[in-house]
């Protein structure tokens, strides 16, 4: 760690203990602003946004659909990227957040696969479409559980925590590849149908409740996240000093 | 001044939540051997490990002739003869091809002596029998076979003498004894009493067990 | 208010259970993400103090 | 420079040596390959229109099975016996050595099926306008699976239990190459130009080429290491 162009905060995120206690300070903010928005998101995309005129009601399973897709794809990034950062700075944090990151992306990416299925149902007839999106989804999900397979199968931390950097970051390669050919192979295969959720200019009092929910999920995630990581890291340094004393009186 | 050719500075080592070792400070120099010493489970292989670079499970410095490792791998590489545990013998390969692939990945072993050093290792008949077809011994006197053959500098040598005979030892004492007069040196694990002929540097890692560290 | 009474909120026009069992799924989900490492918090806190205590009692 | 050739030739020989000295190894992927595609008309239907649409998809199938099952022992005889350990004490770059293997893996897996591969087209009735495309197709496609099967067979290892695993890391990343191949299959038997397909499969091979044995060794590494 000898370059020194890197942000003061950046050294001070490799150390467990500053980790340690900054989330404790964030975790209730998260909570509290997290929260509010989701409930706010809720109600508002619910009982106030308009029923699409195609779809009906049936469409605001967007409000939950969207959102969990883009977490899970952004979860998948940031394990990647903490599995990069844990490889070359050797950052233990880093290797802790991938690790704690993965069962959330793979919840998030089923809950997506779920809602999109769900949807799917009144939308195209029947509860599983081959539809590019989803398809891709589901790859992803795949993508996740190696990650979590091979985490799981090797016994020693370090070695873990570099083998699926290794595998997300392969995977992190491939994906716009998959995206691309599926969606490719989706056009090929079933011209006709119209797109789940694309459409040409949502309203405002449409889209304005899922802007609500995609931050509110990224603050509820970014705590599941953060709760997961504060026990990893008292796992992971429970012979330390710090942790002895915190939980020792 | 004989020159340091390894360096290794407050080494630390931990596995299964035991410390293997912490603190551990080893400088091999030109013309001595080491041997590293402890009961089984003590970290001996760990350790060789370590030092060649096969293990990366450690904290700490190593320098090779003064150099930080990260900056003169390749030239470390380049001078290092390492025979492991698993000797680096395939089974379905015969002796001659087995030296003649190790010479392609290790240009410090000299690949025209390949036939006189199987001489020497008693495998003069063997040459293209296939590995798994011969004893423990000579399959272990193949990879041996390359310290008649190599130039490198530093030679790291984890239980060379399992399923050795009395007579194949000494052969290779001496040949360790010829090794560190031209400047070479040695690290290696034994559980055979070495001749007390030769000049013995030893380190135990069990000393190093014992550790203070503040966790951080 | 996109509906006019409660009822026609719970039906969703006809697509009350496709509506109710997405968000149903998904409040149970992110309940989970919450919920499981807050109990798993609490374990291990528990089993280290008690090696913590072990600890100080041995030296 | 030139000691890193004869590093690759000499890997590349010794890997085949092997190969041919352990023969089971060599046909396992071949019989897998012609199981794996006989048992879609026993399982399904053994009518010939359907099946020769179904060709396309089932011969690619086939293959990225068998060659997924092949990639297993590429670094296991070698992690066993200490080799592996040489190997990445090498001066030389690690990821030659990888190619060189991939390459001679390939060899005797990809290549073979691809050879094989209009046995099975006619098995299946695909039509005789689709066998250009097949053969083409997997023989551009299978390096491609062989270099990412490269990295998840270093991923696993040093795991006692690696084969079903290797197939979960694997198989969702052999997906783009299974939907290109198996299209190129397709049109060429409706008599569509391939160029396009097969530039796609060239494509991803170039990028497997240049990335699949740098994770692969650095993969190794880590493997050996823990």
């Amino acid at each position: 760690m000898a370059s020194s162009w890197l942000p003061r905060w950046f050294y001070q995120l490799a150390s467990p203990r500053w980790c340690y206690s900054i989330t404790g300070k964030l975790i209730p903010w998260f909570a509290a602003i997290g929260g509010l928005l989701f409930v706010i998101g809720l109600v508002w995309g619910l009982a106030f946004a308009p029923s699409d005129y195609q779809q009906g009601n049936s469409f605001r399973i967007i409000y939950l659909h969207v959102p969990t897709a883009i977490l899970a794809q952004s979860f998948y990034m940031l394990m990647a990227i903490a599995g990069a950062i844990g490889l070359i700075w050797k950052m233990k944090v880093a290797d802790m957040v991938a690790k704690s990151v993965a069962p959330l992306g793979a919840a998030l990416a089923v809950l997506a696969l779920a809602t999109g299925a769900i949807w799917g149902k009144p939308t195209w007839g029947s509860w599983w479409v081959w539809d590019a999106r989803l398809t891709s989804m589901l790859v992803l999900l795949f993508l996740y559980l190696g990650v979590m397979a091979l985490n799981s199968a090797i016994e020693s931390e370090t070695t873990a925590a570099k083998s699926t950097a290794v595998l997300a970051l392969v995977g992190l390669v491939n994906i716009p590849i998959i995206k691309y050919s599926v969606e490719w192979w989706n056009t090929l295969h079933q011209p006709a149908t119209f797109k789940i959720t694309e459409k040409p200019a949502m309203p405002a009092e449409m889209w304005m409740p899922l802007l609500v929910m995609v931050i509110a999920l990224y603050l509820v995630f970014g705590l599941a996240m953060m709760l997961r990581l504060r026990n990893e890291i008292l796992t992971r340094e429970r012979r330390a000093g710090w942790v002895k004393e915190l939980l020792g009186s | 001044m004989a020159q340091a050719l390894l360096t290794a500075q407050s080494l630390f080592c931990e596995r299964d939540d035991r410390i293997l070792f912490d603190q551990l400070q080893l400088t091999v120099s030109e013309g001595e051997i080491w041997q590293v010493e402890g009961r089984n489970g003590s970290g001996k292989t760990t350790l060789l490990s370590i030092l060649c670079g096969l293990s990366s499970h450690y904290e700490g410095e190593l320098y090779w002739r003064g150099e930080p490792m990260d900056e003169v791998r390749e030239q470390f590489l380049s001078e290092l003869l390492y025979i492991g545990h698993q000797t680096g013998v395939s089974a379905m390969l015969t002796a001659e091809e087995n030296l003649h692939w190790q010479c392609a990945l290790h240009p410090s072993l000299d690949a025209s002596r390949a036939q006189q050093a199987l001489e020497s290792v008693g495998l003069k008949g063997f040459e293209d029998v296939p590995a798994h077809q011969l004893s423990a011994g000579q399959k272990r006197r193949i990879a041996l076979a390359k310290l008649y053959m190599s130039r490198a500098k530093l030679w790291i040598l984890d239980e060379p003498f399992t399923a050795i005979d009395k007579i194949g030892v000494a052969a290779k004492e001496a040949l360790m004894v010829e090794h560190i007069r031209a400047g070479g040196s040695v690290i290696m694990t034994t559980h055979q009493d070495l001749s007390a002929e030769i000049p013995l540097h030893t380190i135990n890692v069990e000393h190093f067990a014992s550790s203070q560290r503040e966790w951080s | 208010m996109a509906f006019e009474t409660f009822a026609d909120f719970l039906n969703m026009g006809g697509h009350g259970l496709y509506v109710w069992l997405s968000y149903g799924l998904g409040l149970l989900t992110i309940a989970l993400c919450l919920y499981l490492p807050i109990i798993q918090g609490r374990e291990t806190r528990r089993s280290l103090r008690r090696r913590i205590q072990r600890e100080s009692v041995k030296s | 420079m030139s000691s890193t050739l004869q590093l690759f030739k000499q890997t590349f020989r010794r890997d085949l040596t092997l190969a041919f000295r352990r023969k089971s190894e060599l046909v396992n992927p071949l019989i897998f390959f012609l199981i794996v595609a006989s048992l879609f008309p026993i399982g399904v239907s053994p009518e010939p229109n359907f099946l020769s649409q179904l060709a396309p998809g089932l011969v690619w199938v086939a293959a990225l099975l068998a060659t997924l099952l092949s990639m297993e022992t590429l670094f296991k005889s070698d992690y066993e016996d200490g080799s592996l350990e040489q190997l990445l004490l090498s001066p030389q770059p690690v990821f030659l050595v990888v190619l060189s293997k991939v390459l001679a893996h390939w060899l005797l897996s990809g290549l073979a099926l691809t050879l094989v591969a209009p046995l099975l087209g006619v098995m299946l009735f695909l039509p005789s306008e689709g066998m250009p495309g097949l053969m083409l197709s997997l023989l551009l496609g299978t390096p491609t699976l062989s270099l990412i099967g490269a990295i998840g067979a270093a991923l696993t290892v040093g795991l006692r239990r690696g084969g079903v695993l290797i197939s979960l890391l694997v198989l969702p990343l052999y997906i783009p190459v299974l939907i290109f191949g198996s299209s190129a299959v397709q049109a060429a038997v409706t008599g569509l130009p391939l160029d396009g397909y097969l530039a796609l499969l060239g494509a991803m091979l170039a990028l497997a080429l240049a990335l699949a044995p740098i994770a692969a060794g650095a993969a190794l590494r880590i493997s050996v290491s823990g």
